[in-house]
Parts: structure tokens; C-alpha cells; sequence
């Protein structure tokens, strides 16, 4: 399963750097606008191991980030999930700070938090939220009235009960979202250092492109890609454990 | 006895543009005065002057049109010392065009300027001097990387002559391609650059400070930008900026000399009072700013 | 304790002809009560109105010394994250426990109490959900199917021991097979399908309990009764 | 409904206006860093008119580049829904796509199709499309036995059959996702003017930017908050009546 | 025609003891024949199997003569997007549509053609699910209580027009109705429980069929048999 995420991520690289390299032959255009196969090898020796290092460094921010933005988006899908006046005004919130895109509330956020790890995190965690959101809100909004009427019947029912219902009728849903989201989360931390960090592949990639060094952003790429399909395996693995854990196992059905 | 524990927001990311600030600190020049300073990277969102006001930093880097807007908008700093004594911020274009010897050489060529950037206010501004309408001239956005300027879409592209002109220099230079600079400054048009910036509060309470800051530092300016000491202050640099190369790197800090230190009587961090007032004028008439700031005001040239 | 319900009339907005017309029935003291009638004829929709009845009907649906009016269906499904054991250990109170044993034998659930809900045969899980219910607080019961999909011999030695178990609550059974509510229902409600214009009205079951005589002959008129009530 | 929106959204506004004060009167901050009201009225005296029509402007490319990523993410959740190979190398090619922030592949995608129009709505599309993706691949990957059933062993399963079940089964969800992803659309299309675009209202914010006037930005966030506010309103409204047309109302339950 | 199980095993991966221990039966010809047994007993899990022979159990399961084996079920859904009556058009071949008419007259289906599957009530559910199956082209459909929420006077109704329509099919018919599986099946495999170590056999129905004299006595009979087999 992971190997074969891991080949698969190797099929796609090469598949867009041949395609580059056509355009570039049909084009025959300089090496300064997209570099030829011995640059970039060439490039990859010069740059791999600091850039790996950048892309690990990038993949502990986006870990904590996801982190964040699974509770945040637990937060408020579940206060939101209600019609009623507040569960509105929650969403009409949430939904506004998404519209306002993080170049234009990255200023405000950097005036009241200043810059550091905090701003970097803050960012991250609120591009890769709110797709999350969306999901909860979906999955926390529709009841399943076959199971509940019993609790709302006997006056049982509680708001963390019928939460936990929703989560686990809809727990495979769940999981591809918030092992989907991991690619997210580390677009959103580069995102996040490219404007704001001093480390992390996000700034290495800002420098490479104030260079116009299409090498180098190609080798951050292939190193972005690689760890975030490890990263997703792992991801995937362990929400099939909680699955199977949780709820019961589907060996035995035979139909 | 205790250091003084102080911030410093430079303007941008490290590399040989800042090489006076960081060779400053890692000679611990500031050590020396009794101050324990943080030399902070920039970018395009950060903002020393926001940084100083709230008591982030107590010094910082801006650019002349951020004072001017700030003091517009009743901010209480003021500048302490004028870095770039010529604005680095030039145009590149190909050998193989016509050289531009006057203004009017500009007319019908492609040329780029970042909307809403400094270089749309300076090339306001020549093509108001030289009298060229925006019918004169093709106008392409920038944006941050060159590939319009790599492949021909544009003749003249902005670029900051130190860092970026080096190196778009020396790409093109592989193709066996050939550049020229073209500079506002060498037409008359003097708009200054990065200056160093305090609040007013610092100056007013704190003087001895502002004294021992200043003068580590541009201590360490001096010493950066002395070809005596060009193999020190290339290592340095290259701690911090591991992205250029060191022939790239070697060639910046060439490029960066000219603008701090254009001849050698100029001593490092001179206020070009009329170079203020002209950038004054010119965002005053590009309606950038509502009324004067005054700007002689608020320059302090503290003496070291 | 007495349900009572008068003059009710019901119509599902989209639907042309009403479901429930101009209904009316008493029916007072505990027992094992019935509705019953044809597929299709409000059984349901009759069932739901009632439970619901502070919403919208309470001008119609009277009742007195009935507090809690609980409605189980066969459909429901139980949270599948605890074995059933630990499920129903969840749901009742401590006092009940003791309960809680005497039916799970009765309603011969000990093999599965360590299953979940999903890997139930039908009828398990048609009889593990009324179990829960009968564990809860509650004046009536309707049983809405309930025990639909569960063999004839255990249905009925658990019909006997809810009616001796509870001898104070009221229940009502809906079901479709003739034989047991027959014999089993003490007031068996009769909804004549009201295309045919056929009205509504109760029957006297045989009420049939544990160690009592059962009069087959008694029994044949009741089903017969109610077969041409139809 | 809709008006409950803009006016709570209002409330959001309001709010965050005040906070930004408060902060200015305790930090006694210059109009540089907050500016205070009446900077702000007469800022929005001055580019009130301007703005509205940058952000209708950009409403325009986010409608059409929400119609795109929805396209996309139901082309691609509907064809990665199987957990076979090439269904999962589909979801990889589009995880890894999403992996490369914007920011590192614009320059390529500008090196492809050069800037304007075409850019822009890609590259808002390409924000947009994932977190929708992910929406649609959690629900198409999970089948509804009980509909399905019949269609499988009568082998009538066609795949727009089973896709046309799955989506109807959750429509309600869906409605959620597409309706919420406008805002997403919006922020993308925002972040892509900021990148690359001479039009819209990301074009003004990056302006406003470079000149350090929040008293602008919070205008333009004004602006384009009241206008998703009200797309998103009809959004829902639409939504709502496709429920109600296609699936049956649900007036008529009485429990 | 003929569907043979031989020393048919069968444990779920995750419980202790077989469902299904070394069954054999043999059913030939056409008609309608009935799996009964108690709750639990593992009639679902045997359909199942049987349905699903081609997958794991080809050797224990042996057909003649039979291509497509159907299951159908009572909790089975049709898709809400269409009103009923379009839904089943959109299923069958044109040359059916006559045998639609019939079935849906029988079933008494005419009503709620206009409606959505949610809005009708569950033995209708039930009704309309079938229909669907029996306008397919099956050799055998397994019926697992697919009227189990249908009165019993339509449930005959309905028994006895499918006998009458479908002649030379095979039916597997699911139920807890003791006197309608007696009544209606010609052969009837009863499962008996394996805790008590019965063993599993097949006893004869009365396979009554419309206007065919139904004896009370050989029923009773029957009727006892099954009872004595359980
Ligand atoms: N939500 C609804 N909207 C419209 N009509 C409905 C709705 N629910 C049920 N009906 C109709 O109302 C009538 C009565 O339904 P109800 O479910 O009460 O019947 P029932 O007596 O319980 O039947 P069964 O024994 O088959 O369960 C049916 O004809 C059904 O089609
Ligand atoms: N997926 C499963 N995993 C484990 N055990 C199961 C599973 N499905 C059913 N069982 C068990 O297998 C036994 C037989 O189940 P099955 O559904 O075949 O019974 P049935 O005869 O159809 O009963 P009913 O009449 O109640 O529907 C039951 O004891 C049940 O608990
Ligand atoms: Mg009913
Ligand atoms: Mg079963």
C-alpha cells in the first residue's frame, strides 16, 4: 500500500518532467527557463540534503498544523451543526475568515501575533481547516435517525452522544477527509513560510523562485511529494487501525 | 552589567544586501557597545515600522516611501541613517536593444513594473519628467519570478541591482547574452531606498542607545563593505545564505558596495536630505501621500 | 391510566386523501393492547401521533396518568462502537439490572451480548432493541413491529413475559400476524381500510397470560371478528 | 435567511473593527499600523465604488472556476473511487497536485499558458477543487448496501448509476460542501489575482499591500465578505430547492 | 432444476462456533420452497451463501439447470429520486410491462405509484421491492422475509399469484409464519438450532394453490412436524 503510494508518486514526477521537457524541446527554449536533465541532477547534488531537511522540517509544522486544524474544525463543526441562530452565526464566522484569503489577513495576524512559529502554525492550520470544516458540517448536520430516535426518545440524548453516532456511522468518510487533508496541511505550511517563515521548504522555494531557479523548485517538489505520500500511507494505515478497532471488522460479511 | 536586549527588522531576507547588518552581529559588534541585538530577517509582509510601534523591534529597516507613508499617517519614527546612498532598485535590459541614453530611448519598449511597488512610482515618475504617455510605452505586471523577462515577453524588467540583477546577470551571461542596468538615478531621479528607522520616543529618551546602536552598526557596514575585508564578510554571508553560489555571492557584495559606498569619500549612512524631499515630492504628486510630512523633520543624522 | 382519542384526523401534506379520519378510541387501564389492520392503512402515522402528540394534537389525544409514551420500531439500529452487553449496561439505570438479566434470558440473547449490533441475525436485533426500551422509564409502550422478524414460539414466550413483567404499562402492539394479537391483545384497535369506507373500532381480545386457559373456540370468534371488521 | 447571513456577518465585521480599535487605543498604535474610523469612512469614500466592482469582478472568475472545481473533483472522486490501482493512482496524481502549493506551481503554470484570464481561473479552480475532492471520494467510496443491492445482483450496476445513489443518499452533505467551497473558490481566486492578475480585488489588496493601508484592506474585506455572504445565501437557497425537487420534502414526517 | 448443498460449513470470522455445520439438502423442481428455523438460526447466512456460491462455495453448493439465483430482502431501498412507477419502468425489459400491470394490481400497489419509497409505509416497502425482483430474469429468487411486514390476507393473496404466475421458477422462501410456510411450500428445509443439536431436514408442505382444496388436518399435521423438528 505504501509502496505502492510511493511508486505511484514516482509514475506522476516523471511523467511531468517528460512533459516539461517537451515543452522545452517544442519550444527549444533556454535552460533558464526550464532547466535540462543534467541541471537538475546536477542541482539535486547541490541541494538535496539541506532541502530534505527543509522538507522535514516543514513536515513537523504541518503535522502539529493538522493537529490543529482537526480540533478546530471538530470545534466548529460541531457547535455549528444546528440550524438554530448560533449554529448560523458560528458558520457565517467561519465561513468569513475562509473568504478573507491568508495574504490579506496575514498582515493582521503578523501585527497581532507577530512573526515567528506561532504565525507560521496559525496560517497553516487555518488554509487546511476549513476544507475539513466543510466535511464535518456535512457529516455533523445530517442525523441518523435510526439510531437516534431511541436516545431522543428517552431524553438521553446528548450533544457529545450524537456526535459520536455521526462520527462513527460516517468514520470511513472521516477518515479519507482527514488523511486527504494531510496534503493540505503541508500546503498550507508552505504557504504559510512563504510568506512569512525564515526556515522550511516554503522559504527555500520563495528563494528559489526570487532566483528564478526552476531546478530547485523542481527537486523541492519531488521532495514534498515523497514525504507527503509516506506521511499519507501512514496517515491511512492508522485510520484503517481505528476502523477496525472501533468499529467491527467487514471480514465476515458475505454479501 | 546587564545587555540591553534589542530587535532589529531588516527589510529582507539575509543575503548580501543586508551584509553590513549581519556582519554586525556575527563580529558582535553590538556585543562590544553592550547590546544584545537580534538581527530579524523581512519580507514583503513584515514591517518594521509596525514591528517598532508596537514594541517588537526598537530598530528596523524600511524603505523611504514606507516613512514618508508612516509619518503621513502620524507615525512617531524617524530616520537615523540612510543605507542605500542610490536605490538599487534599477531595470535590466538585453545588449542586443538599444542602449537607453535619454528618457525618450523608452518608447515603445515592453517594460515591467510591479503594481502597486516602488518601481511603479519611480517609472511614474521618469515617464513624467520625460514626458512619455502610458500610450508611449507597453506596460507588463511583474510578478516575483523573471520567466516574462527569460523569454523575450518583456525588454525591461525591474530588478534589485545588488541580489537579483547579479544573478539574471550571470544566467543570461551563460546564454552568452548581455545586459545593461538602466537606473532612474542617472537621469536625475533620486528616490532613496532603505534607511534605518527608530521610534521617536528612542531618540527623545534613550540617545545613548540609539548612539551605541548606530554606530555598531554601521561599524559593521564599514567593515563589510571594505575590499580589505571581502573574504570575511563573504563567509559570513554565506552562513546565512546558503542559497546563491559563491561566485554569485562574491559579485552581489561588488554590486551592493556601489550603492552603499558610491565613492569612497562618502561615509556610510549619510542622509541625502534632498534626495528625501525629492521623494517627497514625487509621492506627493502621485497622490501616494495627502499632504507634506515635512520629511527634514523627521531625518536625525546622529553622529558617531 | 387512559389514552383517548378523539375525532382525529391526519393528512401527509403531499398526499391527497387523509390517512387518519375523523378517529376516535378509549382505551383505559394496563394491558397488551393492539393496532391492527391492513398494510398501508396509518398504523405507523397513528403510532407516531400519539408519541408526538404535545406537537400538534394535543386537542385530540387525551390522556391521563401517562407520562412517558415511548414508540420502538423494528427498524432501529443500536451504536456499533460497544457489544451489545456494554450497550444496554449504558442505557439503563443501576436499579434495573437485575431486569435487565431476567429479559436477556427470556428473550435468549446470552450468545450475543458480547456481538455487535451489525452482526446480529434480524430477529437478534429486533429483540435487543426492545429489550433497551423495556429497560427505560415508561407509561405506554408501542411496539411498532417490533418483534416482527422473530420466530412464532419465542415472539410469544416473550409476549407472556412482558405482560407479566409488566403488569402496570400499558403496551400497544402493532403487528400483522391475526393469530397473536388475538390471542395475546386485551383491546385490539381495528383500522378498517378507509377506501372501503369501513370504520374504525375495538375488539375484545383474549388476553391470554402465562398458566391461564386458553378457549380456542373464543379465540376463532375473536380473529373471525376481526376479520370481517376488515 | 439571507438576511440572517449579512446581518450576523455584520456582527463579524463589527466585531473585528472593534477588536483592531481596542487594540490601537491600548497600544496608542499610529493610523499606520490601525487606522481609526473615520480613515477607514473616508478610505471607503474613496474606493468604495472601485472595490465593489474588483470584487463582482472577481465573483465572476470565482463562479466560474467553482463550476470548473466542482467539475474536476467529481470527475476525479468519481473515477478514484475504487480502491483498485488505477483508482488510487488517480487520487495520488491529484493529492500530490494539491501537495504543490500554488505558490511553487504557478511559475510553471505560467510558463504553460502565460497570464490573464486563463491563469487566473486555473489557478482558482486548482485551490478550490481539492477540499471538494475530498468531500466527493469519502462519499463515493462508500456504498449504500441497501439500494445498491438490488442493481449488483440483477447486474444492472452501471457506474453513473451507483454514482447518481451514492450522491443522492448524501445530497445534503454535498449541498453543504459546494455551497461552503464558494468561499474557498473566492480565497482562491483572490490569492491567484494576487499572484498573477492586473484585475479583481486580490489585484487591489496586493496594492494596498505594498503601501501598508490596512484602512484599505479591511474595506476590501468588507466588501468581499458581504458579497459571498450573499452568493453563498443564493447558493443555499439553490441548494435547497434541488433537495427539495429531487428528493421528496420532508414536510410530512411526523417524528 | 436443482439446487444441492453438500456438508455445507460456515463460521464468521470472528465467533466461536459454526453457523452452519455440515448441511445437506436437495430441493428439485420448480415451486415454492421454504427455509424456516428459529431467530438466529442462520437461514440469512445460508441465502447468503447460497446467492453467493460462485465466490467460495462452488463445491458445496451444486446447481443444475439454474443461472441466476436472486435475494431480496426486506430491508432493501429503492432509489428516492424517481416516484415509484417510474423507478420500476426504468428496471424491467418493455416485453414485462404486462406482468407489471398484474403484480401491481395484486400487490395492491396502484395507490402509492405516484409517491416516493420514503413516504410509504413498510409493508407497502416491502411490496414494491418485490415486484422489482420479479420482474427480473432469475431461475431462483430467495425471498428473505420480503413480506414480513405485509398483512397476512394480502400476504396469501400475494403467495398464491406468484405461484400461479411463475410456474417453472424456483422460489426460497423466507419466514417466521409457521402456517404459511406449512400452507404454501412444497418442500421446507428446517434449521434446527444447533445448540440443541437438532439436526437440519426436510419436511413437506401442503403446497396449497389457488382454487385447490387446502385439508386442515394434513396441515396441522405439517404444522406439528415443523414443531417437532425445531
Ligand atoms: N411521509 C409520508 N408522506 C406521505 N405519505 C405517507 C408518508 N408516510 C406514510 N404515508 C402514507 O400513509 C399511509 C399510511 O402509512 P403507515 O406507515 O401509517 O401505514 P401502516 O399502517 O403502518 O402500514 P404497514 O403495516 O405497511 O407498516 C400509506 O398509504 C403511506 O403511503
Ligand atoms: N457478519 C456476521 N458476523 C458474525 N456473526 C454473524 C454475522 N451475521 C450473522 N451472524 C450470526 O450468525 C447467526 C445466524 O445469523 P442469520 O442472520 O443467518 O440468522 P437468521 O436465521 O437469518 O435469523 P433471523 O431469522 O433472526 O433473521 C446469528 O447468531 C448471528 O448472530
Ligand atoms: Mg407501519
Ligand atoms: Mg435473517
Amino acid at each position: 500500500m505504501l509502496y505502492r503510494r510511493i511508486f505511484q508518486f514516482l509514475i506522476v514526477y516523471i511523467f511531468g518532467i517528460l512533459f516539461l521537457l517537451i515543452i522545452k524541446f517544442i519550444f527549444s527554449l533556454s535552460d533558464y527557463v526550464i532547466p535540462n536533465i543534467l541541471l537538475i541532477i546536477e542541482t539535486a547534488a547541490q541541494v538535496f540534503k539541506e532541502y530534505f531537511f527543509d522538507v522535514i522540517n516543514t513536515l513537523s509544522v504541518t503535522i502539529l498544523g493538522q493537529c490543529i486544524s482537526i480540533c478546530m474544525a471538530f470545534f466548529v463543526g460541531i457547535s455549528g451543526r444546528k440550524s438554530s441562530w448560533i449554529g448560523s452565526f458560528i458558520k457565517v464566522t467561519a465561513y468569513n475568515i475562509q473568504a478573507y484569503p491568508i495574504v490579506a489577513l496575514a498582515p493582521i495576524i503578523f501585527i497581532l501575533i507577530g512573526d515567528g512559529f506561532i504565525s507560521r502554525l496559525l496560517i497553516a492550520s487555518m488554509i487546511c481547516y476549513f476544507p475539513l470544516l466543510l466535511s464535518v458540517l456535512g457529516i455533523m448536520a445530517t442525523p441518523v435517525k435510526d439510531i437516534e430516535h431511541f436516545y431522543i426518545i428517552t431524553g438521553q440524548m446528548k450533544w457529545h452522544l450524537e456526535v459520536k453516532i455521526r462520527i462513527f456511522e460516517n468514520l470511513s468518510k472521516l477518515t479519507t477527509v482527514i488523511s486527504g487533508s494531510a496534503t493540505l496541511a503541508m500546503a498550507g505550511t508552505i504557504v504559510a513560510e512563504f510568506i512569512a517563515a525564515n526556515a522550511g521548504i516554503g522559504y527555500s522555494i520563495r528563494i528559489a523562485l526570487y532566483q528564478s531557479n526552476l531546478a530547485k523548485i523542481l527537486i523541492a517538489l519531488f521532495l514534498i511529494g515523497i514525504i507527503i505520500s509516506v506521511y499519507q500511507g501512514i496517515l491511512e494505515v492508522i485510520g484503517e487501525q481505528i476502523k477496525s478497532k472501533w468499529s467491527i471488522s467487514k471480514k465476515g460479511t458475505i454479501l | 552589567a546587564e545587555k540591553i536586549e534589542l530587535n532589529y527588522r531588516l527589510k529582507w531576507l539575509f543575503n548580501t544586501s543586508v551584509a553590513g547588518d549581519i556582519y554586525a552581529d556575527a563580529k558582535g559588534f553590538f556585543d562590544d557597545a553592550g547590546l544584545n541585538v537580534n538581527v530579524k530577517q523581512g519580507s514583503p509582509e513584515k514591517n518594521a515600522i509596525n514591528e517598532i510601534e508596537l514594541g517588537r523591534a526598537q530598530f528596523g529597516v524600511a524603505s523611504a516611501d514606507q516613512v514618508i507613508r508612516a509619518l503621513d499617517k502620524k507615525a512617531k519614527i524617524v530616520v537615523i541613517a540612510q543605507l542605500l546612498q542610490i536605490n538599487p532598485m534599477q531595470w535590466i535590459y538585453r545588449a542586443d536593444k538599444p542602449k537607453i541614453k535619454v528618457l525618450n530611448d523608452l518608447k515603445g519598449r515592453n517594460i515591467g513594473i510591479t503594481f502597486g511597488g516602488n518601481d511603479e512610482t519611480i517609472m511614474n515618475t521618469v515617464f513624467a519628467k520625460a514626458g512619455i504617455s502610458k500610450n508611449d510605452v507597453n506596460i507588463t505586471g511583474v510578478r516575483f519570478d523573471f520567466t516574462p523577462f527569460l523569454m523575450k515577453k518583456v525588454d525591461i524588467w525591474p530588478v534589485y541591482r545588488n541580489t537579483q540583477g547579479v544573478i539574471l546577470k550571470e544566467k543570461l551571461a551563460k546564454q552568452n547574452e548581455h545586459v545593461f542596468f538602466f537606473n532612474p538615478a542617472d537621469f536625475g531621479i533620486n528616490f532613496v531606498a532603505n534607511s534605518v528607522i527608530t521610534s521617536m520616543e528612542m531618540v527623545k529618551n534613550k540617545p545613548d542607545i540609539v548612539k551605541k546602536f548606530l554606530t555598531s552598526l554601521l561599524k559593521g557596514w564599514e567593515a563589510a563593505m571594505d575590499p580589505a575585508n571581502e573574504k570575511v564578510t563573504l563567509d559570513i554571508i554565506k552562513k546565512l545564505d546558503k542559497a546563491d553560489n559563491d561566485k554569485i555571492r562574491k559579485k552581489q557584495l561588488t554590486a551592493t558596495r556601489k550603492l552603499i559606498k558610491p565613492f569612497a569619500s562618502v561615509k556610510i549612512g549619510t542622509i541625502n536630505i534632498n534626495a528625501w524631499k525629492q521623494t517627497q515630492n514625487i509621492m506627493l504628486k502621485e497622490k501616494q501621500i495627502k499632504n507634506k510630512v515635512n520629511i527634514e523633520n523627521h531625518l536625525i543624522q546622529v553622529n558617531y | 391510566m387512559h389514552l383517548k382519542c378523539k375525532n382525529l384526523n391526519f393528512l401527509y401534506p403531499d398526499s391527497k386523501s387523509a390517512v387518519i379520519n375523523n378517529l376516535s378510541f378509549s382505551m383505559k387501564n394496563p394491558g397488551f393492547n393492539a393496532i391492527f389492520g391492513p398494510s398501508g392503512v396509518g398504523k405507523t402515522s397513528l403510532a407516531k401521533i400519539i408519541v408526538n402528540k404535545n406537537n400538534c394534537f394535543n386537542e385530540n389525544i387525551i390522556t391521563k396518568n401517562i407520562n412517558i409514551i415511548l414508540y420502538s420500531y423494528n427498524l432501529e439500529r443500536l451504536p456499533g462502537w460497544l457489544n451489545l452487553g456494554k450497550h444496554i449496561n449504558k442505557v439503563i439505570s443501576p436499579e434495573k439490572l437485575h431486569l435487565k438479566k431476567t429479559l436477556i434470558k427470556i428473550f435468549e440473547l446470552n450468545n450475543v451480548l458480547d456481538s455487535r449490533f451489525s452482526n446480529l441475525s434480524m430477529g437478534q436485533q429486533n429483540r435487543i432493541n426492545l429489550i433497551r426500551y423495556l429497560l427505560q422509564d415508561f407509561d405506554v409502550l408501542i411496539m411498532d413491529e417490533s418483534l416482527a422478524n422473530v420466530d412464532e414460539k419465542l415472539k410469544g414466550t416473550i409476549i407472556l413475559a412482558i405482560k407479566e413483567l409488566f403488569p402496570d404499562k400499558m403496551f400497544l402492539y402493532i403487528s400483522h400476524n391475526l393469530m397473536e394479537v388475538s390471542k395475546f391483545c386485551h383491546k385490539i384497535l381495528v383500522l378498517g381500510n378507509p377506501s372501503q369506507n369501513k370504520p374504525c373500532f375495538i375488539i375484545n381480545g383474549q388476553n391470554y397470560k402465562k398458566k391461564c386457559f386458553l378457549d380456542k373456540k373464543k379465540l376463532n370468534i375473536t380473529m373471525l371478528e376481526i376479520m370481517n371488521a376488515l
